[in-house]
């Protein structure tokens, strides 16, 4: 009953300098390390330690360093990996390695479907969820007639196409959309054809500085102020901080976590922001919540064997500040709940980084994909 | 007679530096095109070379129409050209410069896949170029470390590897010591023994000594034509271009 | 048009007569080293930067020997990844073959992107290629087959002419080595032919090797398809060792990092770029778990290469007294 | 005769190549100097060392009194001195009438715009045109005109002749000689002896980068047979 | 309605002052690069990061002075263009002697340095920066709805264009750069300080990358990355117009931008390419690039 190389050691294999640094980042390092002290600092009373890199958003460089730590240092589970490119290359490596992996920073539903692994988990979010949160719950809260803006790759589609889905089954309809190309500066032309279509809601499926820009644009054409409400499907607390609450004001978005959310939750915003400067998203959270459900679950396994960790990963409930009612599927996908948020007006934010009031919860059933359905060939 | 020219014209938007110019260029003799400066010489080198698309006239070539065909399609039909300002390949050697020449003619031009020492049965021929000029010692020197005069003497000495049919030579002798003139003047009376050459040159001793026909350009258009007692004696020759100078 | 600036794409000197033995020595131990390497090395991590070494090697075959900055080589390199994947994992192709797929789809890229480019020199030449394989990457981002930012995942190595099963690792390395080798080779001949003389006497004087006869675009053009097939064969070989093709490999931010591998390692050096492919791939492997950003690091690094260091490592090497004294000759 | 330009024990090196091993010379106020000397012996070396365009260079240059080897580039001008290089380095980019223009005016004794067109009347023709669209002669010819207007004390020339047709090799003599009438000082190159010996107060013979003789022009017949032997006149 | 292939008539006019509004920044940005390029013979690469610098240096003044948005628009370009002054006197200026390669290898090195140091600095989200007081709101054209701040951003952009093609093409100053351009040495010989002169030049060039950045930081979030992409879209309009040529930077910067709009609207999924197509398109018709003055 015991670790087996006398230390449990976990990765944190993330952007740290690149276009998702502000995403995760070396943050996001900083709430794996709080979930270690968190846990006591030890496991089966050997030490835990952590060890970090910036993959810099390239996958053979991830991959390197992925076999570099499954294979000379020790180290037991990979966490957050960002971007999907690197995190399904890392998944598969894991997978061959027998090694564990916690998706924490990418959003492809594949990790738990086609390209699923028996030692790989999907924690924090994925584009099924993204879309069930704002498409379903947007169309509840009357928004029911859709424009989308959907970036022109795979990413775009597959938001646009779940979330229109589910804007269907809801009631609503889709009166349009139109592509726009990765990196865009200016938005204006496609806010205009928007503006034009009448929809309730425009949505932005697309990501990160894009997002950015189309909303900041939005609020510059007038479109919010006309009545159309901005629904970002890929947006989370950094960025919206990162906009200010000036351009963002009304905006809807779905996130797994909002540290203003209750008692349990601002305890643990609070003490991330004295170590970091800034709250936590739900990728941050996301990361502590796995570190810490990973902990757990080698000690309920009384090893750091991956098979047996794996098994108990499978099986424990997760229940913390981060998940609430929280269950892994066969596929790995962590089932939790979902957060419809919307941001305040600049008048009704109370303190810094009070930014979301909540406009619905979506339960987890519902926001993620039923493991039987996802295409992933361990379920059975 | 090897080249000819009927009608060449070359307008530069409003400016036509080149006016119904007619040249004919014969095998085995020299042909010296000579006017004041601004007279069109260089143009009509250009011209002739396709450097330049005509604006009107037609270009035979051995018997070829020309006037339509690329500069290195020209070239390789055997009318070869050297420069005004001097043209070398500054940083391969002297040897190199008149290698990279010979290969055409010699069909090793395109092989990728020969090793550098396929070019060694190029080196006699190379030398003999070389030593015919008197660059020989120079043989590993880069080109760019060459004073000019010399740069010239080994452009002539690439422009003789191609063995070509019809030389164009633009004011050969510019810059080069009185000694290299004669060197380079007997060497081009030579190579006139098998091949046509025009020749641009404002150094009227070379001009009367090596050339048996001379075209006297001003303005574009042709002032002048004969052999040099001819042409030096025309009055207006000698104030649009000669002035007092005795030759 | 007839001046050509010429101390950036100076073909090097390589040998003296009096350095063949020295050179030979260095490329059997060198070689030698290859072969035991993985016993002391981390086989992925060599893998890897052979594929570097001669996607440098490629580019500098351009750059050094003709004088043509191209700022959009990871197209060929990034692109290759793609079709070698594609062919590998949803053809069933075997490797080798998958491999020259991707170098024949290279090379046809480069003779499109090669036709367009070599109309202009220097630095609009540059700026083309960078613009056109910037389309490239839209092309790449947008395509079905390179399924967007997840990238051709999960690509199976599979058997060797059948027979030699590359998931072993050794084998793996071995076939690696043995591309890479012939590579070189490739190189090594097409530079010194005759038709690399040709080159290098475009790069010195265009108009006068016009004049010679000799069509200027089909000798850039043939140099410039070159390169873009030995570029595709590193990308090939990459994407099987690594087992899948992604996005990374064609963005522009490739194509500065395999100039800069070729700058640090010696513009017009045949073996300077491994060099340097080598020195960028273990810094970006370090700096990844290190606290220092990458892109400052990366970017510092140019600009000292640039101002103090312009020879790179072989270059500064051919140039000092050891260098000398061993016969290497070096002109700067 | 006051010296204007001085020169001791001059060398000059092109990166490790040592061109120039000690030229001396001497050129006095008013005077017109031709330097002799086959190709490559270093003459052209020895205009840009003085003009300090070659900055790789021992020795002591003194114009008007002045040491000129701290004195940067752009000040060169400035001090009076006037440079036409051998490859003419006339503007592509700018018209003729802007490439006259062009050299900052650094004393007032230079000619006018108009005096030069009367001297060059090709130039006023075509003084639109950009600069390299004229033909190598018009080249040569922009080329010294610019310097004219500038009003240094000192012309430096490098083979102003070649390339022009026997004509403007003529004019070039005249103005040569009004300039000097007017107190030009005028050091040149030449490789036209005919030209050299028609406008040369004085001449240096060089070889091997050093002076090896120096000749007032009246002294040409005597030393004919040396020149014949260093030049193959 | 007037309808114009298949759409209003009305949101074509719009699409098509949109696109003009884009092509006040490609105008702007290309002829800092044109001018760089013009008389330094440097590709600037950095002159993305000097147009983000000058958002980000506006965007500091309001943080931590509360300097407003116009004198930003005055002391921004100044700083950029003193920071970009002594990178050219104390390091770029050593390329020139050598191949223009080098000069575009060190400024990519510069561009990625600069970004990368913002970017850890600021993270990659960027921040907001408001639109001044004065230019708030909009008003409607009839047929789109036009930000106030956008037509300022054309007007003084033409202005910043106009003002500066007069000053190289028609000024003194002006012919001292071209020709130093083309043999500084010679210049410097006829008593031009060029050195002097090359450095005023890269201060400017990167100023006005530094002015167009101030104007977009109330368009775009102000980011580190916001002239990453941007630069090689106006690399491709410089090809296009022809790089000699500092009016062709400018026409084509507008024409660009215009096509780029209407694509927007025809076919959107193409229009960041557009301008590449174009570009090859050119090319392969005139290689010159259609202002440029060398066949
Ligand atoms: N590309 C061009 N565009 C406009 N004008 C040109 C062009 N090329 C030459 N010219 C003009 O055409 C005329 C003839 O020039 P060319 O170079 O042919 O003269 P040339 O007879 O060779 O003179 P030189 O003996 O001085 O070399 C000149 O007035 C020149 O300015
Ligand atoms: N930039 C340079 N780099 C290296 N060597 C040079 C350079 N320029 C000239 N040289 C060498 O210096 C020597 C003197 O050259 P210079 O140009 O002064 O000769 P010159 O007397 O003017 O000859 P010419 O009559 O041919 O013009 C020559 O041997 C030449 O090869
Ligand atoms: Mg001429
Ligand atoms: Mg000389």
């Amino acid at each position: 009953q015991s670790a087996s190389d006398g230390k449990v050691k976990i990765g944190i294999l993330n952007d740290q300098s690149g276009v998702y640094a502000d995403f995760g980042g070396k943050s996001s390092v900083e709430a794996a390390k709080m979930a270690i002290e968190d846990f006591g600092g030890k496991v089966l009373d050997v030490p835990v330690e952590i060890v970090d890199a910036d993959h810099q958003n390239k996958p053979d460089i991830a991959s390197n360093i992925a076999r570099q730590w499954y294979d000379t240092e020790q180290v037991d589970s990979i966490m957050e990996l960002t971007t999907s490119s690197v995190a399904l290359a890392v998944q598969a490596l894991s997978k061959e390695k027998k090694k564990i992996n916690m998706v924490t920073g990418a959003a492809t539903t594949d990790l738990t479907g086609k390209q699923c692994s028996p030692y790989g988990f999907h924690w924090a979010y994925d584009t099924h969820a993204l879309a069930v949160g704002t498409g379903g719950a947007l169309v509840k809260q009357g928004g029911d007639s859709w424009f989308f803006l959907t970036a022109d790759y795979a990413f775009g589609y597959s938001l646009e196409e779940q979330t229109g889905t589910f804007v269907k089954s809801a009631g609503g309809n889709v009166v349009g959309a139109v592509r726009h190309p990765l990196a865009t500066n200016d938005f204006s032309s496609f806010l205009l054809q928007a503006q034009s279509s009448g929809a309730k809601v425009i949505g932005l499926a697309n990501a990160g500085l894009d997002t950015a820009n189309a909303i900041k644009q939005a609020a510059e054409f007038g479109i919010t102020a006309g009545g159309q409400n901005l629904a970002a499907l890929l947006f989370t607390l950094a960025e919206v901080h990162g906009l200010g609450v000036e351009a963002a004001q009304g905006l809807t978005l779905t996130e797994g976590y909002y540290w203003n959310l209750d008692d349990q939750s601002r305890e643990f915003g609070k003490r991330f922001f004295e170590r970091t400067g800034k709250m936590p998203n739900m990728i941050h959270a996301g990361t502590y919540s796995a570190v810490l459900q990973y902990l757990k679950a080698v000690e309920k396994a009384g090893t750091d064997e991956t098979e047996a960790v794996a098994r108990a990963l499978h099986e424990m409930p997760v229940e913390d500040f981060f998940a609430r009612n929280g269950t892994v599927g066969a596929n790995g996908r962590m089932i939790h709940d979902m957060y419809l948020l919307q941001v305040k007006k600049p008048g009704e934010s109370s303190e810094p980084w009070d930014y979301f009031n909540v406009l619905a919860t979506i339960p987890g059933k519902e926001a993620y994909i039923d493991p039987a359905k996802s295409g992933c060939e361990l379920v059975k | 007679m090897v080249l000819s020219a009927r009608g060449l014209t070359k307008v530069f938007g409003a400016f036509a530096a080149v006016k119904d110019v007619d040249l004919d260029v014969h095998h085995a003799r020299v042909h010296a095109l000579i006017g004041p400066n601004g007279a069109g010489k260089t143009t009509v080198f250009n011209l002739l070379t396709k450097f330049l698309q005509p604006s009107a006239g037609r270009i035979t070539l051995l018997g070829t129409d020309i006037t339509n065909t690329a500069p290195d399609k020209v070239a390789r039909m055997g009318l070869v050209r050297s420069f005004q300002i001097s043209a070398v390949f500054p940083h391969l050697t002297v040897l190199d410069n008149v290698r990279v020449a010979l290969q055409r003619p010699n069909s090793l031009a395109t092989q990728f896949w020969l090793p550098m020492s396929s070019l060694g049965r190029l080196n006699q021929r190379a030398e003999e170029l070389l030593s015919a000029v008197g660059l020989l010692d120079a043989r590993n020197t880069m080109a760019a470390d060459l004073s000019y005069g010399r740069k010239r003497v080994l452009e002539i000495a690439t422009t003789l590897a191609l063995d070509p049919k019809v030389l164009l030579l633009d004011e050969p002798m510019a810059g080069m010591g009185q000694e290299d003139i004669g060197t380079v003047s007997g060497i081009i009376r030579n190579v006139a023994r098998e091949r046509a050459v025009l020749m641009v040159e404002h150094n009227l001793s070379v001009v009367a000594d090596i050339c048996h026909h001379v075209t006297v350009l001003q303005r574009g258009e042709i002032l002048a034509e004969g052999d040099y007692a001819t042409v030096s004696q025309d009055p207006r020759v000698r104030t649009a271009y000669m002035g007092t100078e005795e030759a | 048009m007839s001046h050509t600036t010429h101390t950036a794409t100076e073909v090097r000197a390589e040998r003296a007569p009096t350095a063949s033995f020295t050179y030979a020595a260095f490329l059997l131990a060198g070689l030698a080293f290859l072969l035991v390497a993985p016993m002391f090395f981390y086989p992925i991590f060599l893998m890897k930067l052979l594929c570097f070494a001669l996607f440098a090697c490629a580019f500098n075959l351009l750059l050094g020997y003709t004088g043509l900055l191209s700022f959009g080589h990871a197209t060929f390199f990034g692109g290759a990844a793609y079709f070698t994947a594609h062919a590998v994992k949803e053809w069933g192709w075997t490797p080798e073959l998958g491999v020259l797929l991707g170098v024949a789809g290279a090379a046809a890229l480069g003779l499109v992107m090669g036709f367009v480019a070599i109309r202009r020199q220097g630095i609009y030449f540059a700026m083309i290629t960078l613009a056109l394989s910037q389309m490239f990457f839209f092309f790449c981002l947008q395509a079905e087959f390179t399924r967007g930012e997840d990238g051709i995942q999960q690509v199976p190595r599979g058997h060797l002419f059948g027979f030699i099963d590359l998931n072993v690792a050794t084998n793996m390395y071995y076939f690696v080595l043995a591309v890479f080798v012939i590579g070189l080779a490739v190189i090594w001949r097409f530079v010194n032919s005759p038709f690399g003389m040709i080159l290098k006497s475009i790069r010195e004087n265009e108009a006068r090797a016009t004049s010679l006869g000799y069509s200027v675009a089909h000798y850039k053009l043939g140099a410039f398809v070159m390169s873009a097939a030995l570029a595709g064969l590193a990308g090939g070989v990459k994407s099987l060792v690594f087992q899948f093709a992604t996005l990374t490999d064609v963005t522009w931010q490739m194509s500065g990092e395999v100039i800069l591998m070729t700058l640090l390692g010696g513009i017009g050096t045949l073996i300077g770029p491994i060099f340097g492919a080598g020195l960028v791939v273990t810094l970006q492997n370090y700096l990844a778990t290190s606290d220092f950003p990458v892109t400052i690091i990366t970017g510092v690094v140019f600009m000292v290469c640039v101002l103090v260091f312009r020879r790179g490592i072989i270059g500064e090497f051919y140039a000092s007294r050891l260098g000398r004294r061993l016969g290497f000759e070096h002109r700067h | 005769m006051k010296p204007l330009l001085e020169v001791r024990g001059l060398n000059a090196w092109y990166g490790e190549s040592h061109v120039l091993h000690g030229v001396d010379m001497t050129v006095g106020e008013g005077e017109m100097i031709t330097i002799l000397g086959r190709n490559g012996v270093g003459k052209t070396t020895t205009l840009r060392t003085i003009m300090g365009i070659v900055r790789e260079r021992k020795g002591q240059i003194m114009f008007d009194g002045r040491d000129m080897m701290g004195v940067p580039l752009h000040r060169t001008a400035h001090s009076g001195i006037g440079f036409v290089p051998e490859e003419r380095g006339i503007f592509a980019t700018l018209t003729v009438e802007e490439n006259l223009l062009l050299p900052p005016v650094v004393a007032g004794s230079g000619m006018s715009l108009d005096e030069i067109y009367e001297l060059f009347p090709n130039l006023l023709e075509r003084r639109s045109s950009p600069g390299t669209k004229l033909s190598g002669g018009e080249q040569q010819m922009l080329a010294i005109a610019r310097i004219l207007r500038t009003g240094v004390r000192l012309l430096i020339l490098d083979e102003p002749t070649e390339g022009l047709a026997p004509v403007i090799v003529q004019r070039i003599g005249e103005v040569l000689k009004t300039l000097k009438e007017r107190g030009m000082t005028v050091l040149l190159v030449e490789q036209n002896f005919r030209f050299a010996s028609r406008v040369a107060d004085r001449f240096y013979l060089m070889d091997h980068g050093q002076m090896v003789a120096d000749f007032p022009v009246g002294e040409l017949p005597e030393r004919m047979d040396m020149l014949h032997k260093v030049l193959g006149v | 309605m007037t309808m114009i292939f298949g759409i209003p008539l009305q949101a074509f006019l719009g699409q098509l002052l949109i696109g003009l509004i884009n092509g006040s920044f490609y105008a702007l940005l290309s002829l800092g690069l044109a001018v760089i390029f013009g008389l330094l013979r440097v590709i600037n690469f950095a002159h993305g990061a000097q147009y983000m610098l000058g958002a980000f240096v506006a965007l500091l003044l309001l943080q931590y002075f509360g300097i407003s948005y116009w004198l930003a628009l005055v002391i921004a370009p100044i700083v950029v263009g003193l920071v970009g002054a002594v990178i050219e006197r104390t390091m770029l200026s050593r390329l020139y002697k050598l191949d223009p390669l080098y000069g575009l290898l060190f400024t990519f090195g510069l561009a990625l340095a600069i970004e990368g140091t913002f970017r850890y600095l600021y993270g990659a989200a960027g921040q907001p920066y408001s639109v001044p007081a004065a230019l708030a709101g909009g008003t409607n054209l009839g047929f789109m709805f036009l930000p106030i701040y956008r037509g300022w951003v054309v007007v003084i952009s033409l202005v910043a264009c106009i003002g500066t093609w007069l000053l190289i093409e028609k000024t003194k100053l002006g012919s001292y750069l071209r020709a130093a351009t083309e043999n500084p040495v010679l210049v410097q010989a006829f008593g031009v300080n060029v050195p002097m002169l090359l450095t005023l030049t890269y201060g400017l060039g990167a100023g006005l990358a530094a002015f167009a950045g101030v104007l977009a930081a109330p368009v775009y979030q102000v980011s580190p990355l916001m002239g990453t992409n941007l630069i090689i879209v106006v690399f491709a309009v410089v090809v296009v117009g022809g790089m000699g040529s500092i009016m062709g930077a400018i026409v084509t910067g507008y024409m660009l931008g215009i096509a780029e709009g209407l694509t927007k609207v025809f076919y959107p999924e193409a229009s960041n390419i557009v301008i590449f197509v174009i570009m090859a398109i050119v090319l392969l018709i005139r290689p010159a690039g259609l202002f440029g003055r060398d066949a």
